[in-house]
Formats: structure tokens, C-alpha cells, sequence
């Protein structure tokens, strides 16, 4: 039986003015368990709170109920309290007799009468108070970066430059990423390599950030501050210490004729391949698929070339296993497959084309070295058309396309046609739009000119259907303004494909428990105000994988969680929240509903030995949770059919006590 | 006269984050609502198990009302979408066994809707008191 | 908004939501018999959400709809325009006298190697 | 194997050749043509009002008996394959209409939707298999650049229809290649030709129409090939100057039964 104090707070006459608090203490006397109770003017004070650890000493207090303000206000002035009088700081209880009585009810008497009950209430739950201790677990103080697009980048080298180690994970040959592949980025029209590159060359450069190239993490396990991560560093059967990113062996190498990713496929590369010319790690890679050598062993011309001898066709996949204290997801997007939008035949003619591959187009570095000629036959085409919301904003019930607003076509396809008008003054260009979407700083403005400075035709409305015939593709459109079908006998069709996240993201999840919605965009702990931290704790969000994004907000999150990492690493010991759920194992018969009710992945499921009755020993499996995980919202303790579930410091039989105390 | 002066027994589940600081900041208004409302804190709606509801009607009470973030905004991403699924199937089974729904209530209050705290309270406080005492579900054996 | 007891009808007999629409034109893109119709797909969708629908009653762009099911199988929303036009074109010829073709009508229109198919499709959309 | 057929109004007159060719490959690849006895015409196109039953009821009986014969419902023409698939559609999702239609029929059993609509050319795709077709060709089609027409009906709404991919079907091509013939994809082979309004307004039949055959033309064609009588219909009258034919023929053909026919 617990020993419980109680302390009715006056607090001027805030709460004396309404509640009769001498009442309420002589009330609350003959509640079970109170050994002692009392009042004064301001139980906060310096003097109040002395009153407190005087009566712990001289009565032997285990508990303590204190009738006052909001526990919002004070419930960490008075644990304190408890601490200072030698007391567990979870033993105090507060009745909220001031917001939620006194100052919201006038007539003195149903004030002390909701006072005492409510003062009985706590006492009644402080009675079933137990002592807790907040568990306190160490922090790595290394950060991992999965993705090394735009957004792993700026985190990676935020990360660094506060002084902590960063890794970053990238499943391509170079990081980069999307960005790498553009030509120019709107609304200044800066190019794209000229910005990004130098960032790529200061990430190979600070010595704080490692670079896993070519690489995957296959296995997550840990939690906040203590993450053990497997990564699977690919064979790329080049010694990446000692290729000096020469070239020597690209030249060479016999196999030419393998699509070209970083290209997307419009012309050829090597077998053994550097993505670009300021690919960082700059580094050969061999492609396993198409090199003759590690298919059929015949070749080796790469290495006879190679003068540091970085050729290694035996290489093997390699795991590491490193610890971090956070994680940054910065998965990033592709473009969705236009297989099922055929009616822009996109399958049937090699002039439709994809707004990325439009810029690979038009890139100095890409196919045509900058000349914006039909992929066909290598002419300039003289009228382009160009349809946006291509799969974006599709009903479920369409069937096809992505329900979302991709949010960056707008933006692009203006920079593209203005591009295009600006380059080749003799090109007709339209553009096909349901609605200009231009919220961002000069976006508007810079839409606006390029209709009316560069005079490209936006028409509002929709291609139905492009037709290839002959050298032209005929294109079949609404112009709702004008109430016409338009036919347009176009030369290039680029159609503005929505983007969906990266299809590691999915697995990716699963393994950090981190959740995502019906889109495999990663959500974020709150839509508002906690916009780059995962649900999950220590696992953070940065660029598309959380939601389409454009170069500047990309990186603006990137930033913030970097500096959420920061504040994380920063720290050298983590302090949980004792109020979490925990699992009476003799109870659970391990059916997983509390696990598939926790949004942050802190239930497992251990196999433990039980002594039966009859002395014989049977393993069942159990549910375990994980403190330093868990945040105490306590939606396993409901959805637990055994009752196994509990969570501490609201536990089942506390509330039903407190229910139980309002009701007599 | 004997119906005036009812008085309900109403609990008030509020969760930690939204509505128990709306209560609160309907007090620092002194936005007022009657006396009969006990606010029971609990970390987040989802807490509030089934049992309690049936608890408290048995022992007596007229009215439960579960007050929560709105949705989309929960605390913890989606404790309130678990509440809104497992109440709507709890009160309509309370109102197959006589337990009006009115005396049952879901609310989403903010921590910046104190006035929507005390308006929905006044209103709950009205719906109840004007269905009378509840006698379906209370077990006199708890009575004193 | 009030809908009328018209427009009521309609979205119940067709089974669709005009308000899905997002105005994009795509119906009217893919239609086959645009120029054919006084009122194209997409002014049927508006039309109807609208309520303007008297309009439609009496214009012959009911007669155009090949019923080919293009702005069905491309509207993004799944609006389904064409199950809109065949509900206002049901809603015309269910009226007494209203048949668009009667059969005195069909020996003119014939060739020899017309498909009965043909007319019978004909009479199936113009006639009740 | 055992199927039962609905041959559809015009395949017994005007379209005589895409029905016995039909019969003819079918026997040469195995398979029994069983006609519904009775049949009753499905009035051409499917009315999608959910309120409209009468015109329905046709469909529902052929339904029903290759439902009792526990047999697919084989169609070849697609105007035929569009009407009763998507009322079969009807009667397994729009509950209130099934019951309409299972009063008016006063069927002891009602009929829920439990046949299986498979057209001809799914019929040869996924029962007999174009390998197995290809296995029996006898007169390979060796260098004849063949362009299918699908038209509007045997695609769409792909969501009922379910045959292919509604934009860039392959289908017809793939049973071009199995014959040995070299398959031409276009881009309109899937656009409308008209259908029924070459009855009051001819000259829309007529652009669309050429609009088709020429695109088909402009990708190489030498031949077009089409499943619906309407199609082939617009598509000759409205000045090809090549052939459209039915896709049963080409397949008699390549299979050796054609001339047995025309003897």
C-alpha cells in the first residue's frame, strides 16, 4: 500500500477562488492510501515545494497527489520535487483543478465538488503508481546517407561539416544522381553539372564522408543512436583504390554496343564503363551482363590495358557491417514506365520521348552532344509538341498513373520549350497543360515568359492520341479555349511522365520500419512539424523519397535533416521515455496484433522458454518492445486481445481506476 | 422538476497532445462548461481501450466522449485513425445494446480550439442530460 | 449545390461522377467524332455536373457518339463521358415520338453490303 | 475440347466468311464450335445504362446456357464479344440489375455472371496456344506484311474487356506471326471506323475509315485484317485498295481448310 501525500495548491485565488481547497484536502484525507494531506497559497513556490519534501521525510511519503494547475504547467516542477525528496520522480500525480475546474466553472460549490473528484481520481491512479526509470542507451556518432542524388549530397556534407562522420550508400556507379542528367535547372537556367559538380568533388574531398559506390544495405537492425547496417558493396571487378579514372580500358574495350543508362538508353556504352566524365567516385565499373570476359572469359583486354592494374575479374560482392547513430533516406525518384500510355506511342516511335530523356537531348554531354535532333533519323525537328500530366493525377479507378501532382513537369516542360524557342527561334513548340502549376519563387515569372517572350503556344488541354506516320507523328488534341480539335503534324513529342519514389525505397522500409503511404513516398513523424523526420526515431528523410520535390526545396530538406542529425549525433547519451509499452510475456500467445498496430516498428517477436507446470520447458514466441523505439502512444495495449500489453505509466488498471474514482 | 435537476455523469478521454491542451486552453479563456465533464489524460486516443467506455457506463456514467488530434495530424502519425475504426464499431454495438449514440462521442480538438473544447462539451452535456440517466448498461451492485 | 430531378436521373443511369472531372480535355482529344458534334465529350461532362442539360436534349450530338469508348478507356479521372451521352440520348428517345430513325427511314440509308450489324447497332442508339 | 459458339446476326448473311472460317480452323486446331441453340441477335452494341434490361436479355440467354453447359461462351465478331462481355460484367457487379434481369427471365437458378466470354482470338491465344497454331500451319504466310485492325469494341473499356493492353494491343499481331506473316502495328489500329453512323452520316465513316487504312498503309501493309463485319465493311467501302479481311480466313488459309470451303 502506498503511502500518498496530498497537496492542494490555493494558487492565489485562481483555484481558492472557486474551489474551497481546504474542503478539498479534508476530503481527500479518507481517500485509501492517503496518509497526509494539505494546502497553501502557491504550491510551486520555493516555500511550497519545501512543504512537499518535508512531508515525504516526516511521513514516508511513496506517492504524491498534487491538485493544481495543468500537469502541462508543472508535472515537471513537481517530479523534481519527488527527486529532491529522495522519492522516484514517477510517483508524483497532479489533479488538474485550475484549467479544467476552477477557472472554467463559476459556483464554488459544483468547483469543490469536481475538485474532489478529480483529486480522488489521481489518488486512485498514484496508488498504482510504480517507480520508473527512463533507460538511457549511447549514441554512434556516424550517419548514414542512403542515396547520393541531390539530396544524400547536401545532407552528407551538412553532416560532415559539423564534425561527424557521414557514409553515403549509392546503388549506381557515381553519385549524383537525377540531377546529374540535367541540362539546366529553372527559373535561373544555371546548368546543371555547373552547380552539382563541384558539391560532388567536395564530398570525395572531406575527409568526414565515405563514398560506397555501387552498393546497396541489405540489412537494418538497432534503433535510434545504435543502428547496425549491413551494406552489399557490388562487384564492380575494378579496384576502386587503384583506378585512377584514366579511361584507358572505356577505349579499348571491344563490347560497345550496351544501352546506356545515363543516357537512357539513346546511345551506347562499353562494357566496362565511367557513367560520366566527373563521376565521383571517378572509377571504372565492368558491367557484369554484357562483358565477354566475366560471361564467357574471353577478352581481358581491359586489363591488359589498364596500366595500375585495377582490373580484378575475380572480384566478389563484399558486406560490411558498420554501426550509425541516424540514418538519412534520400532514395529520390524515377520517371514512371510509359508502357500503358501508348495512346502517345510511345512504344512505336523512337521521336516520343520523355522529359529526362529531353534533357539528355539537349545536354552538352548527352547523345547528340547538345543538337536537339529526332532520336529517328537525326533531324532537327521544327514543331514539338510537348503534353504534361502524363500518369500524374489519374483517378485510382483509371487504373493507370499516379493519383498525385508531380509537382516539378510544370516547371521543367516551361524551361524546356524555352530553351528550345530561345536555341532554334524556327521551332514551333506547344505545350499541352490541364493546369499551370507555378508556386515557387520567380516560377511564375518565369512561365510567363516564355509565353510571352519566347512565344511558346500553351494550349489548354489534352493529346488524345499521337499517331506515327510516315516522318511525322500526328498528334490529336482538345483546345478547350478555343472548343477545337487541333491536328498538329509534330516532329517531337516529349511527354512530362509523372515520377514515382526509387523501387529500393519499398524494401528499403522494411528493413528500417519506417513507414510509407500508398505511393511508396516515405511519411514523414508529422505532415506540419516534423516534416524530415521519419515516425521511426533516428531515421530521417531527405529530397523525393519523401514526396516530389524540386532542386531548391530538395535541398532546403536535405539541410533540415542534416541539422536534425546533427542534434541527434550531438548528443552522447539518449534519454528514453519510461512511459512506454511493455509486454507481460506469461500473457501474450504472440498473434502479432500489437506489432501490426505500432507505427514505429518497436514490437518484435523473440522465441523464449517457459517452465509449463509439469516442469517441462516450451518455447512459445512473445512480444518484445523495444524501449528506445517505442514513444508511448500505447495503441498496442488496445489492440492486445490477451491483455499482455501495457503501458506504463497509464496503465490498464490505473485508468480503469481513475474511471472507477469519477464514477462513484 | 425531477428531470432538471439531472445532473450527468460525463468522462472525458483527452489525449495528451491535442485535446487535453485544448481543455487547457479553454480554461486560460474561461470559456465555461459545465462541471458534470471529468477529464481522464491519456497519451493518445488509441490508448482508451473499449473496457474503460464499458467500465464507466457501468459504473454509472451518461455519457463517454473521446477527444483526440485531428486526423492526419496525430502525435503518433495514426493512433486517432485506429480510435475512429475501433469506436465506430464499438458505439454502434453500445447503441444495439440501448446505449444511445448520443451518449457517445469522437471528437477532434486541437490545442488551439479551446472554444471548440467548450462548445463540444457544452453541446455533449446538453445531448446527454437530455436523454436522461443511463440505466442500461449500470450495474447497481457497484452503487455505494 | 441542388440538383435537378433531370440531373439526378442521368448520373444515376449512367453511373458516373461529373464532378471527378478535372477539365483536361482528353476526352475530347481522343474522340473520333469531334467535328461531327455541336457539343464535344468534355461539354457533356460540364453540362451535366451544371445541370445545363436541356441543351443537350435537343442537339444531334447525340446521334454522333460512335459509342467507340475512347474517352472512357483515356479520361485520366475515369469520368467515362460516353456513359453520360448515352444516358442524355436514353433520356431523349424514351420520349413518345422521339425515336430518332424509325424503320421507314432505313431503306434509303441501305446499300447492298451494309451489315445487319449496322442496323441493328443503328436502332439500338437511335430508337427505342 | 468443347466450346459453345455465338456466331451473331451478321456472320449467317452478309459475314458468312468469318463465321464458317471460323468453324473450319476451329476443327482443324480441336476445338468443337457447339452454337447456342436459339441464339438471339445482341442488338450490336451494348447500351451502358444501368436502367436498360430488355435489350440485354439476349446475352443473358446465351449466357445462361453456356453457364448450364459449364462451357465457354465463345464470339468471334467483336461487336458480338463487346455486347455480351460487358453485360456478363453487368450481371456480376450491378446487383440491383441482375436481379431485374433474373425476375424478367424468371429464371428458377439466377444467373450471376458465371460464364466465361472469351473471344475467338483469346479462345486461340490462351486454350489452344499460337505455338499449337503455329504447329499447324500448313501454308506459312512466309513475307506478307499484315496489318490487324482491333477497332474500338474488342479493346475497350479494357477494364471490362480485358483482352489486351487497350493501346498497344499485340494479340492480333502475335497470331500474325504465328501464321508466318510479318505483323505491321500502327498507331490508329485501334481507332474507330465509324461503325454505325455510315448509316446517317457516311462521311465521317469515311474519314475515319481512311484515316485508318492509310496510317496502316503508311507502316507497310499489304493486307488488313479485322474480327468485326462493320470494321471490314467501312474499311472496303470507304476506298482501300487493299484487302481486309476476316482474321478467321487468313487463319483457315494458313491452316490448309480454305479451299475446302470455296469446293
Amino acid at each position: 500500500m502506498q503511502r500518498v501525500g496530498v497537496f492542494v495548491c490555493w494558487c492565489g485565488s485562481n483555484i481558492a477562488g472557486t474551489v474551497d481547497v481546504q474542503a478539498v484536502s479534508e476530503a481527500l484525507k479518507n481517500e485509501p492510501g492517503v496518509v497526509f494531506s494539505t494546502n497553501y497559497q502557491y504550491m510551486c513556490s520555493q516555500a511550497g515545494q519545501n512543504m512537499i519534501i518535508d512531508a515525504v521525510k516526516e511521513h514516508n511519503l511513496t506517492g504524491i497527489v498534487v491538485c493544481s494547475c495543468s500537469p502541462r504547467m508543472h508535472e515537471a516542477t513537481f517530479r523534481k520535487t519527488a527527486a529532491a525528496a529522495g522519492l522516484n520522480p514517477y510517483m508524483v500525480e497532479i489533479a488538474n483543478i485550475r484549467e479544467q475546474c476552477s477557472w472554467v466553472h463559476k459556483d464554488m460549490m459544483t468547483g469543490t465538488e469536481k475538485a474532489i473528484i478529480l483529486g480522488k481520481a489521481a489518488v486512485a491512479k498514484v496508488n498504482l503508481n510504480t517507480p520508473l526509470t527512463p533507460g538511457e542507451s549511447p549514441v554512434t556518432k556516424r550517419a548514414l546517407v542512403i542515396g547520393g542524388g541531390i539530396a544524400g549530397i547536401q545532407t552528407a556534407l551538412d553532416i560532415a561539416d559539423a564534425g561527424f562522420e557521414v557514409d553515403i550508400v549509392e546503388k549506381k556507379p557515381t553519385i549524383g544522381g537525377k540531377m546529374a542528367q540535367l541540362d539546366k535547372t529553372f527559373p535561373t537556367l544555371d546548368c546543371a553539372a555547373c552547380i552539382l559538380t563541384p558539391k560532388m568533388v567536395d564530398v570525395a574531398q572531406n575527409e568526414k564522408i565515405r563514398i560506397f559506390s555501387y552498393s546497396e544495405v541489405t540489412d537494418v537492425k538497432g534503433f535510434v543512436g545504435n543502428f547496425d547496417v549491413t551494406i552489399k558493396k557490388n562487384a564492380r571487378f575494378v579496384k576502386e583504390d587503384i583506378c585512377t579514372g584514366c579511361g584507358a580500358c572505356v577505349e579499348k574495350c571491344p563490347m560497345k554496343k550496351v544501352p546506356n543508362e545515363f543516357n537512357l538508353g539513346m546511345d551506347n556504352r562499353s562494357a566496362i564503363y565511367i557513367p560520366f566524365a566527373q563521376a565521383v567516385p571517378k572509377v571504372a565499373t565492368i558491367d557484369p551482363n554484357a562483358c565477354n570476359m566475366l560471361k564467357n572469359g574471353k577478352c581481358g583486354l581491359c586489363a591488359k590495358v589498364c596500366a595500375a592494374g585495377a582490373i580484378d575479374y575475380t572480384q566478389k560482392d563484399e558486406y560490411i557491417e558498420e554501426k550509425y547513430g541516424a540514418i538519412v533516406v534520400a532514395t529520390g525518384f524515377n520517371p514512371i514506365s510509359m508502357e500503358k500510355f501508348d495512346e502517345f506511342a510511345y512504344n512505336q516511335s523512337k521521336d516520343v520521348i520523355t522529359s529526362l530523356e529531353f534533357e539528355r537531348l539537349t545536354n552538352a554531354a548527352g547523345p547528340t552532344a547538345g543538337k536537339l535532333l529526332r532520336p529517328s533519323d537525326h533531324e532537327h525537328p521544327h514543331t514539338i509538341v510537348f503534353v504534361q500530366c502524363v500518369g500524374s493525377r489519374c483517378d485510382s479507378c483509371a487504373e493507370k498513373g499516379k493519383e498525385y501532382c508531380s509537382k516539378i513537369c510544370c516547371m521543367y516542360t516551361a524551361k524546356h520549350a524555352m530553351l528550345t524557342r530561345d536555341k532554334y527561334p524556327d521551332t514551333e513548340v506547344y505545350v499541352f497543360y490541364i493546369d499551370v502549376r507555378t508556386p515557387g519563387k520567380n516560377f511564375d515569372e518565369f512561365y510567363r515568359r516564355a509565353v510571352e517572350e519566347y512565344g511558346v503556344k500553351y494550349v489548354k488541354g489534352m493529346v488524345g492520341k499521337v499517331t506515327p506516320e510516315g516522318k511525322k507523328l500526328k498528334v490529336q488534341a482538345s483546345d478547350l479555349i478555343a472548343n477545337k480539335q487541333l491536328h498538329i503534324d509534330a516532329d517531337l513529342v516529349v511527354l512530362a511522365a509523372a515520377i514515382e519514389p526509387d523501387q529500393t525505397a519499398r524494401p528499403l522500409a522494411t528493413m528500417l520500419t519506417a513507414s510509407m503511404d500508398t505511393n511508396d513516398f516515405f511519411t514523414e513523424a508529422h505532415p506540419k512539424l516534423r516534416p524530415v523526420e521519419s515516425p521511426t526515431a533516428g531515421v530521417f528523410l531527405s529530397g523525393a523519397c519523401q514526396g516530389p520535390k524540386d532542386i531548391p526545396e530538395t535541398v532546403s530538406q536535405a539541410g533540415a535533416a542534416a541539422s536534425k542529425v546533427i542534434g541527434l549525433l550531438a548528443k552522447d547519451k539518449l534519454t528514453g521515455n519510461p512511459c512506454v509499452a511493455s509486454s507481460n510475456e506469461l500473457m501474450c500467445n504472440g498473434c502479432s496484433s500489437c506489432e501490426r498496430v505500432c507505427p514505429y516498428g518497436a514490437i518484435t517477436y523473440v522465441d523464449k522458454e517457459f517452465r509449463m507446470p509439469d516442469r517441462t520447458t516450451k518455447v512459445r514466441r512473445v512480444a518484445s518492445v523495444n524501449p528506445a523505439v517505442c514513444q508511448g502512444c500505447g495503441c498496442c495495449t488496445v489492440a492486445c486481445p490477451s491483455g499482455a500489453m501495457d503501458l506504463r505509466g497509464f496503465a490498464n488498471n490505473q485508468i480503469m481506476a481513475e474511471v472507477d474514482a469519477i464514477c462513484k | 422538476m425531477q428531470v432538471n435537476e439531472f445532473k450527468p455523469l460525463i468522462v472525458a478521454f483527452c489525449c495528451n497532445w491535442c485535446s487535453y491542451a485544448g481543455a487547457d486552453l479553454a480554461g486560460n479563456n474561461r470559456l465555461n462548461y459545465p462541471a458534470d465533464v471529468k477529464i481522464i489524460r491519456v497519451p493518445c486516443s488509441c490508448r482508451v481501450n473499449p473496457m474503460f467506455i464499458l467500465r464507466a457506463f457501468q459504473r454509472g456514467a451518461d455519457g463517454v466522449i473521446l477527444c483526440g488530434c485531428h486526423p492526419g495530424d496525430c502525435h503518433y502519425t495514426s493512433g486517432n485513425y485506429y480510435t475512429r475504426r475501433r469506436m465506430a464499431a464499438l458505439f454502434s454495438m453500445l447503441d444495439f445494446l440501448g446505449i444511445e449514440k448520443e451518449r457517445t462521442r469522437v471528437e477532434w480538438v486541437s490545442a488551439a480550439e479551446g472554444a471548440k473544447f467548450a462548445a463540444t462539451m457544452n453541446d455533449f452535456v446538453e445531448k446527454v442530460t437530455a436523454l436522461g440517466p443511463n440505466k442500461r448498461l449500470e450495474d447497481l451492485r457497484c452503487k455505494r | 449545390m441542388h440538383k435537378t430531378y433531370l440531373q439526378e436521373e442521368i448520373i444515376r443511369m449512367s453511373g458516373v461522377n461529373p464532378s471527378k472531372c478535372m477539365r483536361c480535355g482528353k476526352c475530347s482529344a481522343s474522340c473520333p467524332a469531334y467535328d461531327e458534334m455541336e457539343y464535344h465529350p468534355h461539354q457533356f461532362v460540364n453540362m451535366v455536373e451544371s445541370g445545363d442539360i436541356e441543351p443537350l436534349l435537343k442537339s444531334e450530338s447525340l446521334y454522333k457518339c460512335l459509342s467507340c469508348f475512347a474517352c472512357i478507356e483515356r479520361c485520366p479521372r475515369g469520368v467515362e463521358p460516353a456513359k453520360l451521352v448515352e444516358a442524355v440520348r436514353l433520356t431523349a428517345i424514351r420520349k413518345q415520338g422521339a425515336n430518332h430513325m424509325t424503320a421507314n427511314d432505313v431503306p434509303a440509308l441501305l446499300d447492298d453490303e451494309m451489315p445487319q450489324q449496322a442496323i441493328v447497332s443503328a436502332f439500338r442508339k437511335y430508337s427505342k | 475440347m468443347k466450346v459453345s459458339y455465338f456466331p451473331g446476326c451478321t456472320l449467317k448473311n452478309k459475314a458468312k466468311d468469318l463465321d464458317t472460317y471460323a468453324y473450319k480452323s476451329a476443327e482443324a486446331l480441336g476445338v468443337t464450335l457447339e452454337e447456342i441453340e436459339n441464339w438471339q441477335c445482341c442488338g450490336g452494341v451494348f447500351t451502358t445504362a444501368k436502367n436498360e434490361v430488355a435489350t440485354k436479355l439476349s446475352s443473358v440467354r446465351a449466357l445462361k446456357e453456356a453457364a448450364e453447359k459449364e462451357q465457354p461462351l465463345v464470339t468471334v465478331c467483336s461487336a458480338c464479344h463487346n455486347v455480351i462481355k460487358q453485360t456478363n460484367h453487368a450481371m456480376q457487379n450491378e446487383k440491383e440489375f441482375a436481379d431485374k434481369v433474373n425476375r424478367y427471365m424468371a429464371n428458377e437458378t439466377p444467373y450471376a455472371g458465371e460464364a466465361e466470354v472469351v473471344h475467338y482470338l483469346e479462345m486461340l491465344r490462351d486454350m489452344v496456344g499460337f505455338d499449337a497454331v503455329k504447329e499447324k500451319v500448313v501454308n506459312a504466310l512466309t513475307g506478307k506484311k499484315i496489318a490487324a485492325y482491333y477497332g474500338c469494341l474488342l479493346l475497350r473499356p479494357s477494364k471490362v474487356m480485358q483482352m489486351d493492353d487497350a493501346e498497344n494491343p499485340t494479340i492480333m499481331e502475335d497470331l500474325i506471326a504465328a501464321l508466318g506473316a510479318t505483323p505491321v502495328v500502327y498507331a490508329k489500329r485501334n481507332e474507330c471506323c465509324g461503325g454505325y453512323i455510315a448509316m446517317e452520316s457516311p462521311e465521317l465513316a469515311k474519314k475515319n475509315s481512311n484515316e485508318v487504312v492509310e496510317n496502316a498503309k503508311a507502316a507497310g501493309a499489304e493486307m488488313i485484317i479485322t474480327a468485326c463485319p462493320l470494321c471490314r465493311y467501312n474499311l472496303m467501302k470507304n476506298g482501300t485498295d487493299i484487302p481486309v479481311v476476316y482474321f478467321t480466313e487468313l487463319l483457315a488459309e494458313a491452316l490448309g481448310v480454305k479451299e475446302d470451303t470455296n469446293a
